[in-house]
């Protein structure tokens, strides 16, 4: 489809949806309505929406969806543990028993969602060992400000919160875990990798002091590399009075073998929305289940949904608590979704779906290096890696000047999600890294390695053809210049016309 | 036994798996693990409840559960406060649930062109509503916007101290409180309450203008009011702002919009708000959204927090293709030093506001606007004809009121509890967090009430009110 | 998608759906289940289904999904009266109040159902004259069949039926008529048009005879051609002891102007999935709403919607009942729908899309016929059509060799759904058969023409890229050849499977 | 009036009708009907309940008015005998609600090649499942695959009596009975009653075998028959039937067939059946549908009424495509002279169906027919423990069985009634149907009854039986 924009659609006059007319009764009690608007408040001008009729939205949006990849090709997106999300949940999710409560009800009325809040709570407990969760984080990046807002809660209680201003984190952490720190008021320390692929010991000590408040570390990272020391990493932040936080984002591929409060940290966080099947929605809503020890569940966000009498209740957070981090429960349908995961999963399910992303990602590791163009990075460690790889094409750029961006564009030509490069700051060049997960049967990883091979190959013999990629897409590649320039960048449609009305 | 063929897992059969395993010369999968220290590893094995890996099992037993809960659908709600239930237009529902949309992670704007597009046109309508030509990707909620707002206003220059009204739902100012940080950190904001004024229930105009210097970072006020008031001074106060140099934040119930004006017409510098009410079920809270607007100026921009979406061109000539502005300054492309941080949003509800509002057009805003108008009066004006129950603040009103039960004698909650023996769920119970206004509850009426659910809520509680108590 | 056929995507051992183990107790009680099925009539070899996970059968539907037109571009196929299909009603039809339901069950169980079917009842009494609906036929064919059996019962209960075995139809009558009354075994008697675009009254009488069983016709035909004569038809055939059965698929251009009871007819039949807003899936579920007068009542299909002392009731047939057409009430959830799409339009509405649609249609006539290569069937009628008009594209095929298939094909590549050609046989060489109906918008409808316009255009230029067509989508042009050859056929895959064998 | 833009009608605005109107030259709209005469004209304007044209208003009405309706998920069902509740995969949900499958009509082979590839897959697995090499398009129902496998029988041999089983579902009989035209007909085809045995609930087989002669142009057996029992003497029928040259036609639940053998290795030469279990919510009847399949033999394939999807290859070398065989043979090619008609059917259903098929695989028909059988032997063998209530029939049984409770003293319809009331709905009262069986009821139990609903129906019926009356 050649879709236009839908601010282009319009046509005075068309309704895409009516309402009824106010009753007459309701007229001869109350009058005319606009005027029990205060005249100043009035709006004068209406709003430039498009005028269209109910099919003609479908059909647009309708296009839109057809040429939006999503996972319709196969989507290897490291980082984000591509899973499947069933269908039932979308089903139940969509009920009226889910979709039609309000927040505020009596809790004598929501006692279904109530039960299966505190069922996923004691799931994840065991998961992790942690003594209570709460869902209200609206994503990871949200569970990793919880835990900065509940770090800063429990220094301030011990009168400590003026001198423990430091949060330390590593560069492989996820930039959410510095960005909320600081965002918390936390200056960050982070810490470089060494030789190993992980900060040494000896790094951390140098950094940890009375000003530590928490060390905000994940583990394994997103090469796949595990930290062995990371229990005495965290005795020495526990020695100088820091909290822990486990952002357990690469879950996936240690599920069932480790257990994050066994390690010693005070919280963890898990994804529902990635590690717990719940849909991605193109970035949410999203939920990051935040649990922790029975030290710092003073501090949670309430509102708490306790077994009482063989009720469900809520109880407001405590007196220490942090107040809230979004209103109300957080996702609650998301919440659902990853609790039938956890049940269609089972104890054995979970075993099983950390073993079969190992497996599969140490298959694609030997697979893609057998490319020419790839490689692996701290290609020196050899030993099986976790549930992902970070790779680099930097010898393909070198011989080819193709880059990571290039054999993205080219990717999606074959029906293949672009693969996922790194966080910033890059710590190899040219990185990418995808992550197979679970669900993705041998074929679909053999179709992909073969997809990246073909286009390392079209990079050595027809460069052009990977630089000039996509070729099968609804659009080309874009322009990036506009979008740094505020002479040009449109966020709006109006922005737009307003801007290109000179040219 | 982790071999037990499972349908989400395609690899659960021993013999892929052996394959792979031979691919890559390894014996077992137990020793890929490697890395993981022994004394790392857990001893106690999984405790969870019995699989439910058969689809009708698992769907039965959710079922059972989910059935427990009465929702506002066979129950007649008048809750609202920060979550209402809006009609969400079918179309709403087929668009967002398709798998393309649900499932998408990422992508290239080349290959997700269409949900770069149907971003482009979240922003684009709701600009045009809010009477924005700057607005970003969802955040979180209203609470999470209304706490970016502030820091961005406090960044924009360099003030540490915020106005906020006194009356503020409890819920989202828990929210902005994290956001202004404790009073320990160096970067604190200090948030000073407007007080609000009992007969009206609008911003005290006299006091808010005694608070507003030099030092104010900004104003921030909501349109209507947590008590649904109109704030009829905002014209004022944005002036006030102005004149002390501060920025002025208007929050506002979007679904409002076609018959109040738009916050810059007022003054407003920064517009924040929920995106629920367009088109997103209520989901016990889980359809939250919010949303950052401003000019078009590149020292608003430079502030977001969140991802921006441009309209640019592509390498075809002619071609429209969308991309991410900015992107160095969001917390992926600077870590510690990007504005604040961002992460997966809400997304996904933005393509629902997108399709809400280009089914609502100019006039679908109008007509709603003036339908829960003229509900809402209605409602009010036969609940204070009740004996003993009042409608206490004069200021004009939109779709939410409080109803002061004080003089009937009985508490909110025991009637509560009597129309909830009804099937009805009566409005929010104000009474613990607003002391002031006694035995307070706030009613919520939209759209989807009609007069006949309005006349059951006045019958019902005529019968309550009338039994010994 | 380049999609594999399902049969090719198995891997032995995968799952796609589970059921839970059968409980002990229940194995206590009865053993083995294997042993409950006699042995001779235990199956042996397992079906050669595919195994395949959940996930994966999910993306493969969906890919042929995106493989599917359907109406995501602008589909004006005549004589199927394309029409919104409220979403709305299919989120309400997936509601457990309409899928959950069994026919079997107490009627005081199925008030809310048993009340809609009802009042669709009343409001096509009200739209076409006639004293009772039945929703029992799963399409117009199966209505124009049940008309087909219940004059059978009405001659029968007269002792004639053996007499009168001849119905009476028209050229341009949907086959079903002739069909349906050759399946139930009346000999068909089919007129010629003439001149005027219908067949004359004087023809009309030189069939009608003391054999006559019924006349089965529909007006306006597919030409937008309406018999003015209809009346005087009706009586000829009353007078000969004769039934009329007005066949209503073209009803879209005359809602709210005639009523066939109006007109004489004996009963007639309506789309609820055309012309009534029901989805067409493809073809089907589908409902043909028979209605008739007081005298045919008795004959009517059971079982019965009737109202009494408040309550839905279910009777079953009269005494003179054909019995059932099918099993049950018909296609429920479509009745459901149509009541819906009736309830959304109104009297005002519905006689809007009548005029919508013929407006519609006579701008497109005009358009259409200014395109160099075509014409209009019986272009000497000079009156307005009704809601579609049969057009030729002789002049194209006899100056060019483009043929009706051939721009079909080219058609698609322009995200146009293919042209209705016309029903067999053509009475007009190379047509094809737009329908614009209410719902398109004048944008969409000049866009169709402009893409007819220019694909004539191509094929008097560039006729090669008509004729080699289409050339934007999953699949090139389809090989006739084997389709009618009984060795090359291959209606499963098994088929497929042995004859290529040799190959 | 006619001007009120109505959402579903993109050109109710008058400016845009008139530009048509000017673009054609005409004054008024109402001109264009020209072609009507005055007199047929209606005088009476349309009386219709008020329009609704509000999405909310009518999503509101619809849903108060359905819910009504007591549904199989909120009530506990033994309801079968033609329409079951089975498992519905949300995938086959998913699917079927597509917008490109739901929306569909037709289209070339070319754009719409995924709905012809989903049709063909339909074909091609349900072909595995009842093992045969041609299966076409489906039909409306059973009842109507039945009568028109009995006519393809006819026109295969010239003959024109039928055998039928004396114990068929009576909605399915009166569906045949119309396919086989009254005796008044040239081509009407007597249907001959096979007697079935009070005691096995089987065919009569010394009774069928007398009838069989060299007039029967078909011999109809059902596998499970009306009553959930297994013919056994299904190869002995078969062969009688071949050796007087008759074709043999059996109709056949397809969830059986993981357990029970496929019709052709009896010798079926038709197999008709149902499909409504394989994906399809039940509707209240509006989820049938139904099949014809034989072997790929041009002598049965030339006798389809319906349409057939082939594969074939395209223009592109190597390119598989589909395309329609044959369908100059069908109502459309031939009008009188096809065989019986075709027209819209049920073939989105029938996506639905391949979806089953594709997540069942061969394990799943196995499982849930192991569980099904399980299951209901437990439930029959549980309910004959009950005093004076028996399971009559002694031939083995798949899903449905009788229940006799004429030794009870009670009605069936007096216990399904008590049943009602605690939220039950009993098996199918067969009482007036089938009088020989006295008061009994025809119960079904499938693969999502579980144990505790079963020993909930006998703890319900027990507390009923107990009870005077």
């Amino acid at each position: 489809w050649d879709e236009p924009i839908v601010m282009e659609m319009s046509r005075e006059g068309r309704r895409g949806v009516v309402f009824p007319d106010i009753d007459a009764v309701v007229t001869g009690l109350v009058g005319d309505p606009q005027r029990l608007i205060p005249a100043s408040m009035r709006r004068s001008t209406r709003p430039a929406l498009p005028a269209m009729s109910e099919p003609d939205v479908l059909r647009h949006y309708l296009h839109l969806s057809q040429q939006t990849l999503g996972m319709m090709g196969i989507s290897l997106f490291g980082t984000c543990t591509m899973k499947y999300n069933a269908r039932l949940n979308e089903a139940i999710a969509a009920r009226d028993e889910v979709a039609e409560l309000h927040p505020r009800q009596h809790p004598e009325t929501l006692q279904g969602t109530l039960q299966i809040i505190h069922a996923l709570d004691l799931a994840l407990r065991e998961l992790s060992g942690m003594d209570r969760f709460v869902f209200q984080a609206a994503g990871g990046a949200d569970a990793a400000y919880t835990h900065a807002c509940i770090t800063r809660a429990y220094h301030a209680v011990r009168g400590e919160l003026e001198t423990r201003d430091e949060i330390i984190t590593t560069i492989q952490s996820h930039p959410c875990n510095p960005a909320t720190a600081a965002t918390a008021g936390f200056k960050v320390i982070t810490l470089a990798l060494e030789e190993n692929g992980y900060p040494s010991v000896e790094a951390l000590k140098s950094v940890v002091s009375e000003r530590t408040a928490a060390l905000m570390v994940n583990n394994p990272d997103d090469m796949g590399i595990y930290n062995p020391h990371i229990k005495e990493w965290v005795r020495i932040v526990h020695e100088a009075g820091g909290l822990c936080f486990y952002d357990h984002a690469n879950f996936n591929g240690v599920m069932s073998r480790i257990r994050a409060r066994e390690l010693g940290f005070d919280a963890c966080m898990f994804m529902l929305h990635k590690t717990f099947g719940g849909p991605k929605g193109g970035g949410g809503p999203a939920v990051g289940a935040y649990g922790c020890s029975a030290a710092l569940a003073p501090y949670l966000p309430g509102p708490l949904v306790v077994k009482r009498d063989g009720a469900y209740q809520l109880e407001p957070g405590a007196d220490g608590s942090i107040g809230r981090v979004r209103e109300f429960f957080g996702n609650v349908q998301t919440v659902i979704k990853a609790y039938a995961w956890v049940r269609a999963m089972g104890a054995q399910g979970i075993a099983a779906a950390a073993d079969l992303s190992v497996l599969a990602n140490n298959y694609m590791t030997q697979e893609l290096t057998k490319i020419r163009g790839v490689t692996c990075s701290h290609p020196h460690i050899g030993a099986w890696r976790m549930e992902m790889t970070r790779f680099s094409l930097e010898t393909l750029e070198k011989d080819t000047g193709v880059t990571v961006f290039d054999v993205q564009n080219r990717m999606v030509d074959f029906g293949v999600d672009a693969f996922w490069l790194a966080h910033e700051p890059w710590i190899v060049p040219q990185p990418f890294t995808p992550e197979a997960g679970e669900m993705w049967s041998k074929e679909d990883i053999d179709t992909w390695i073969a997809v990246l091979a073909q286009i390392c190959h079209e990079a050595y013999t027809t460069p052009e053809i990977v630089r000039t990629a996509p070729h099968n897409h609804p659009a080309g590649r874009i322009d990036g210049a506009p979008l740094e320039d505020p002479s040009r960048w449109a966020m709006t449609w109006r922005a737009h016309v307003k801007k290109r009305a000179p040219a | 036994m982790r071999n037990q063929p499972h349908p989400f897992m395609a690899n659960t059969v021993s013999a892929i798996q052996q394959e792979m395993l031979d691919a890559i010369g390894a014996k077992t999968i137990a020793e890929l693990f490697e890395q993981i220290p022994a004394d790392h590893r857990t001893q106690a094995p999984l405790d969870l409840p019995p699989a439910l890996a058969s689809e009708p099992a698992l769907r039965r037993h959710l079922i059972d559960t989910l059935s427990q809960n009465r929702h506002c659908e066979s129950d007649l709600s008048f809750l609202g406060g920060g979550c209402w239930r809006h009609h969400v237009p079918a179309v709403c529902d087929e668009i967002v649930r398709r798998s393309e949309f649900l499932t998408s992670v990422w992508g290239t704007p080349s290959s997700d062109q269409g949900r770069y597009q149907a971003w482009f046109e979240f922003c684009s309508q709701l600009g045009e509503l809010v009477d924005c030509d700057l607005v970003g990707l969802p955040v979180y909620t209203w609470g999470c916007a209304a706490g970016h707002a502030l820091r961005m206003a406090s960044r924009l220059n360099g003030r540490r101290t915020v106005l906020v009204p006194e009356a503020i739902d409890p819920e989202r100012l828990l929210v902005i409180r994290n956001y202004c940080e404790p009073p320990e950190m160096a970067q604190h904001l200090s948030i000073v309450p407007m007080r609000f004024d009992p007969a009206t229930g609008r911003i005290d105009l006299a006091d808010a203008a005694a608070k507003i210097s030099s030092d104010t970072a900004a104003v921030y006020i909501e349109m209507p009011n947590y008590l649904g008031i109109i704030e009829e001074d905002a014209q004022r106060l944005a002036e006030l702002a102005h004149a002390a140099g501060a920025e002025m934040i208007v929050g506002v119930d979007p679904i409002s919009l076609g018959v109040l004006a738009p916050p810059p017409s007022y003054g407003a510098d920064i517009v924040v708000g929920t995106t629920q009410p367009l088109g997103v079920h209520m989901f016990g809270g889980g359809g939250l959204g919010g949303f950052i607007a401003t000019r078009d100026e590149e020292r608003y921009a430079r502030e977001y927090p969140t991802l921006l979406v441009s309209l640019t061109g592509t390498s075809r000539p002619g071609e429209i293709g969308f991309g991410l502005s900015l992107a160095e300054q969001s917390s992926y492309g600077s870590r510690e030093n990007g504005k604040d941080w961002t992460g997966n949003s809400v997304y996904l509800w933005a393509i629902a506001n997108a399709v809400y509002l280009s089914l609502m057009g100019p006039q679908g805003f109008d007509d709603v606007g003036r339908l829960i108008t003229a509900q809402a009066h209605y409602a009010a004006q036969r609940l204070a004809s009740l004996p003993g129950v009042t409608v206490p603040l004069s200021g004009s009103f939109f779709k939410e009121f409080v109803v002061d039960f004080s003089k009937t004698g009985r508490s909110v909650a025991s009637i509560n509890h009597a129309l909830r023996e009804r099937g009805i769920f009566g409005g929010h119970d104000l009474s613990a967090d607003l002391p002031a206004l006694g035995q307070s509850a706030l009613y919520c009426v939209t759209e989807l009430h009609e007069r006949r659910d309005i006349d059951r809520l006045i019958d019902t509680l005529s019968e309550i009110l009338n039994h010994d108590h």
